[in-house]
């Protein structure tokens, strides 16, 4: 006797790379407000990510990991989220951060070697950015059944990388976001490369959609040079997960025209075929070709935003340029609600107190 | 007030905070329905319901990741390990992320959660089921540490871990877990998490331990007692911080030192006290420090754990030659 | 534009639970020998587990897992297997162990405490029991390698429970198994129950076999209680792996028709009912009155059998009952080749010699 | 025999290695095309191919796994884990059954593998890269734990914890990867596994530190040196086991010891030493021991690293405290 049970895993893509539709539009292809604040997203982080690779090279700030090629990822996240929705970052989504509510001066400090980097404020809840791989996954998941927990109406949304699927966190975390019905969404930046390991190398399936199956979750793959179908898709599994109906995993397909880090040389390892090969895919132009097209967008609102953009950079570099290191003994004021007594000492003694 | 044991006493401590505090859930494997494979969480399913005592798939790994993320996020999960020989999948998160996230965001976010396994050998059980690495946790910056030693100081320490704002590890000493009765007072009273318990004062010695090994440290004590040698007992109980000052001012009484742990020797939390002992009071030694550990060995399978933990005679000959030493 | 890749998980029996044939079967079916000895190994284990049961309520071995109604599985892989095949068990397998070579003193030494329980030279280089869940799983891919790198016509078959699934290293390794096309089997007994935790509180997942899905191997669902289904589709998938066709995931679905171990009171979360409506499945039946159809088991080869392995048993018992605990300096023996010079002190004072 | 760094001394260990056993191969995330990316494993994947250079995924629990795996049937895997942030879960595999296979199963399996990190800080990396746990991996039975200080040393051990039968974690500290250079002979000498390297005999206190810190310790030895004090300055290299016999020999003819370590304090392999030193060496100490250590906080980012970790003048300050000492 044989029985069979059936999977499937569908790729969307709307925009073509050329930047023509492919197929039918959804409505925010028509919203001008979304489709600027999106662009705008995307071209500020390619600036920032520029400045900070140059901060980089001027012993201003440390290792620093860009995005470019891949913007369309964080500004659709970002953008697809509501205020009090709970991001868990990675460390490559500078866009969807900006659109957090994290500044350009908190990033730089970040990278810049700085834990305030990561105490704004003004970001409520959201998680740090996460350096050791998919172990942020679970935290998400954590978050997830604490709003749930609260009947609170937010969503938890968990970036990674293509790399990071293969780390047993992963699999953990959408395994009991599935089983518990949780308000998650996890969207991978397939950005084709980890450091040097091309994808095929990580793993063999065709899709790493295909991982939901492992977790009985939807899973979908997505063009994510696509503005559009990013910030579509990501919105449509965030207001599921909302309503009650558990969580997405989502790959979104991208490729890194940039070095893994600045502390990365990508010459050794990625010919320079495959990345001219990928510039065509490029999501910036895509988007402004479209909206070119729709008549939404014209070479001085281009002037203008690139303008804007650098000045607004430029200042936040400046506030970052000008901060002080904390004091040394920082290192011990955050460690615990109250320092425990013998690290009162240790404290003092690095004061050169004792 | 009734007399109860040791994991009546977890029990308790935690049915005290579930009752009081609204944001605390309890999640690990087989806790619910089962209440525990020791029986720990037995009745907080009935009471609480699945919503806050959560049977969660096998992973520790996870169980620690999505304590951390319920802890970010306001609540204050309590979590179980089944036993610490399968705690080490959930190190990672407890080294990288729940030690850090204070720090790492300078106190926007925190960690206040409560990672408890039992541990320890001698209840013959199958390998990985007799584990005493606490120091691992121990050396590690932004953790707590805490081990109780009796009934009543389960339950006022487990509810001082369950309020601390900052991730704790809550380590059983499953050997003792019924070995005695105490009066318990549900009254809802924290221990503090920063100071030792003398246990018997004394003026000749000073026996440091925690855990299970408390139990012979103290039987070595009352023979040593019946033999004229005035022993002080100290049961560390918070494991990290130490509180060193208790021991310092002891040592400083008696000149001598024991101290006593079933964990293997080498970089423990032995060699912490016996180091700091070094430093900080040294002069007052009249004797070297002793340890009586664990080996540095695997810990034998159970038809021979007895020769690997430390026994009453093996304390108790650490002691005399302590004090003849000259 | 939307592109839909499609994924399926078959499930497969060849003899029904009441011991008529579902469908087609494979040759073995017909092969006596092998019916002989699949019965064999599952009456034997049987009254082992029985024997070894009541052997830790009389305080002569400690905590005992038992593998009442899912001695299939063990017999179908044991059997499966080429003598040269490498095993990683997890604990709960005593009969494919016995068809490795480990003797049922070594087993009750395993539970009596005792390290020698392991160290038969006569088993090769099978691991070990393993007691940490889905820890070998990794253990397994390595030894895969291993002959993969030798060019060793050899199959690594790794076995672990239901609850076993939802632990990074199983995603981990069977990843690995994918990418590199390792030589691997990977069984799961799934008896429903991970000591109080049900299936369905493990995963959402429909079968276990899709989590195959995630690494891009094959994956298959059988009735584990299946002798027949069992040995022929682990034995195919043994021999697919041999041909360079890389790994397989298996589930095998059973029951736990006795306690988690003896440590546990399954009456505590299990109803009666529950358990009393899956006896119905039980292999050992199941595969008798298949022979006897076939008129190829009698009542007295039954009655035969059954005083056989007793006796063969009892023996066992009593060598186990005869044996000497190890020395107490046997903790350092094995620990290293040879032992550093720090420990030497140790292991004389232990022996009271200092 | 050319003057090279520490990460050449690594990657010609490696290279000698695979040339001379064809049972090892190297593992690890970006090991092979890339080299490594502090390029110890440069030029292997061309030399010898990627059925013995192997990239795997991204997973250091299933780096580790199947490393034991590996090494339980014959082979002799080098795994390397990127950066020792990342090696906690890795550190399940090396406690549960690295340490573990040979005694499990009396000798039957063994786990000849090595378990290679960067580790330390000063690099101005970001979070997670700085860090020194060795301690966790020294507390752990059945593991050996070795860190190079030069050149020379990281050659030498690395053949011999490649040729070890047993688990060797081998911790390289990347600060000093290209610090110095020194002449080292490719002539496949291994060093022993159990040794301290008195790299300078003194009389007048005892400095013993490993790693990165050596620098500042030599350092400070010099300066001491130039103020007419004659310290004893020794790598201890093999972190498990401990080659007490050399320090205590040395503290013997000092009655003065200062250890000074990267890591954090608590529970760390400075314990341990100082905790031997009280108990077998006490008598012959003229002053407390001093700890030059990190301190129990977690390893601050790169813009304040420097005062986390031990400088010259922390050390010095702690030499001439213990010196002063009467
Ligand atoms: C657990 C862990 N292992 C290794 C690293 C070092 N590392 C940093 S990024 C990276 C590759 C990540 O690849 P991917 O997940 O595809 O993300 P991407 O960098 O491409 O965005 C590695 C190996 C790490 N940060 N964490
Ligand atoms: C890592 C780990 N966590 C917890 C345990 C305790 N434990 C032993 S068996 C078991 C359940 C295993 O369930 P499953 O994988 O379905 O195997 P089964 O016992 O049903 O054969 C648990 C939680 C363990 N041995 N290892
Ligand atoms: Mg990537
Ligand atoms: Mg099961």
């Amino acid at each position: 006797m044989i029985k069979t049970t059936s999977f499937e895993i569908a790729y969307h893509q709307f925009l073509q790379p050329n930047g023509e539709p492919s197929g039918g539009l959804p409505p925010l292809a028509r919203d001008t407000d979304t489709l600027h604040a999106l662009y705008h997203n995307m071209v500020f982080t390619r600036l920032y990510d520029e400045r900070a690779v140059n901060m980089q090279r001027t012993g201003q700030i440390g290792t620093f990991a860009s995005s470019l090629g891949q913007e369309a990822i964080g500004a659709g996240v970002g953008h697809a989220m509501q205020p009090d929705d709970i991001i868990a970052p990675s460390f490559r989504e500078s866009g969807a951060l900006f659109f957090r509510g994290f500044r350009v001066r908190d990033l730089l400090l970040y990278w810049g070697g700085d834990e305030r980097g990561m105490s704004n404020p003004d970001v409520g809840d959201d998680f740090p950015i996460c350096v050791p791989i998919s172990t942020h996954c679970t935290h998400a998941a954590g978050a997830a059944f604490a709003v749930k927990y609260r009947n609170e109406p937010r969503v938890v949304v968990c970036l990674i990388g293509d790399g990071g699927t293969s780390k047993g966190d992963f699999y953990e975390a959408i395994n009991l976001a599935g089983v518990w019905n949780l308000p998650l969404v996890v969207v991978i930046n397939n950005n084709q490369w980890a450091i040097s390991v091309p994808r095929s190398m990580q793993t063999k399936t065709e899709t790493l959609a295909q991982k939901a199956i492992a977790a009985g979750i939807p899973g979908i793959q997505i063009d994510g040079n696509d503005p559009i179908a990013v910030r579509h898709h990501v919105a449509e599994a965030i207001e599921n997960a909302r309503h009650g109906n558990g969580p997405t995993l989502i790959e979104a397909i991208s490729y890194r025209l940039c070095h893994h880090t600045t502390a990365d040389d990508a010459t050794r390892y990625r010919s320079d075929k495959e990345l001219e090969a990928h510039r065509q895919y490029d999501p910036v132009p895509r988007l402004r070709t479209y909206m070119t097209q729709q008549g939404i967008w014209s070479e001085e609102q281009e002037t203008q935003l690139q303008t804007d953009c650098k000045t607004a950079i430029e200042q936040e570099v400046q506030h970052y340029l000008a901060s002080e290191p904390q004091p040394p003994e920082s290192m011990f004021d955050s460690l615990y609600a109250t320092l425990p007594g013998e690290l009162e000492s240790q404290r003092r003694s690095l004061m050169g107190k004792e | 007030m009734s007399d109860i044991t040791m994991i009546e006493a977890v029990n308790l401590a935690l049915h005290h905070g579930m009752e009081h505090d609204p944001a605390m859930v309890i999640l690990g494997e087989d806790i619910g329905i089962n209440g525990g494979v020791f029986r720990a969480t037995v009745d907080l399913l009935g009471r609480f319901g699945p919503e806050r005592v959560l049977d969660t798939p096998l992973a520790e790994n996870m169980i620690a990741g999505v304590a951390v993320g319920m802890a970010a996020q306001g609540l204050h999960p309590v979590a179980e390990i089944q036993f610490m020989g399968f705690i080490y999948p959930a190190l990672d998160q407890m080294v990288s992320h729940a030690g850090r996230l204070r720090n790492r965001t300078r106190g926007r976010l925190s960690c206040p959660m409560v990672l408890r396994a039992p541990y320890g050998g001698g209840i013959h059980a199958p390998e990985h089921h007799s584990e005493s690495t606490e120091a691992l946790f121990a050396h590690i910056p932004g953790l707590r540490v805490v081990i109780p030693s009796s009934p009543t100081r389960a339950y006022g320490l487990l509810l001082a871990s369950i309020r601390n704002p900052d991730p704790v590890i809550f380590l059983e000493p499953k050997r003792v877990y019924r070995l005695m009765k105490q009066g318990v007072k549900d009254n809802g009273e924290a221990l503090p998490l920063d100071t030792c318990f003398v246990l018997r004062p004394g003026s000749d010695i000073t026996l440091v331990s925690w855990g299970a090994m408390m139990h012979e440290t103290q039987l070595a004590a009352e023979q040593l007692a019946s033999e004229g040698v005035d022993a002080e007992v100290i049961d560390l109980a918070t494991i990290k911080p130490i509180d060193m000052e208790t021991i310092l001012e002891s040592v400083g009484r008696t000149g001598r030192c024991v101290i006593i742990q079933e964990a293997a020797s080498t970089c423990s939390v032995g060699s912490e006290i016996a180091a700091r002992l070094a430093e900080e009071g040294l002069m007052s030694l009249f004797a070297p420090i002793r340890r009586v550990s664990g080996y540095d060995t695997v810990m034998p399978m159970f038809r021979n754990e007895k020769h690997y933990m430390p026994s009453t005679e093996r304390i108790l000959q650490a002691v005399k030659e302590t004090l003849e030493y000259a």
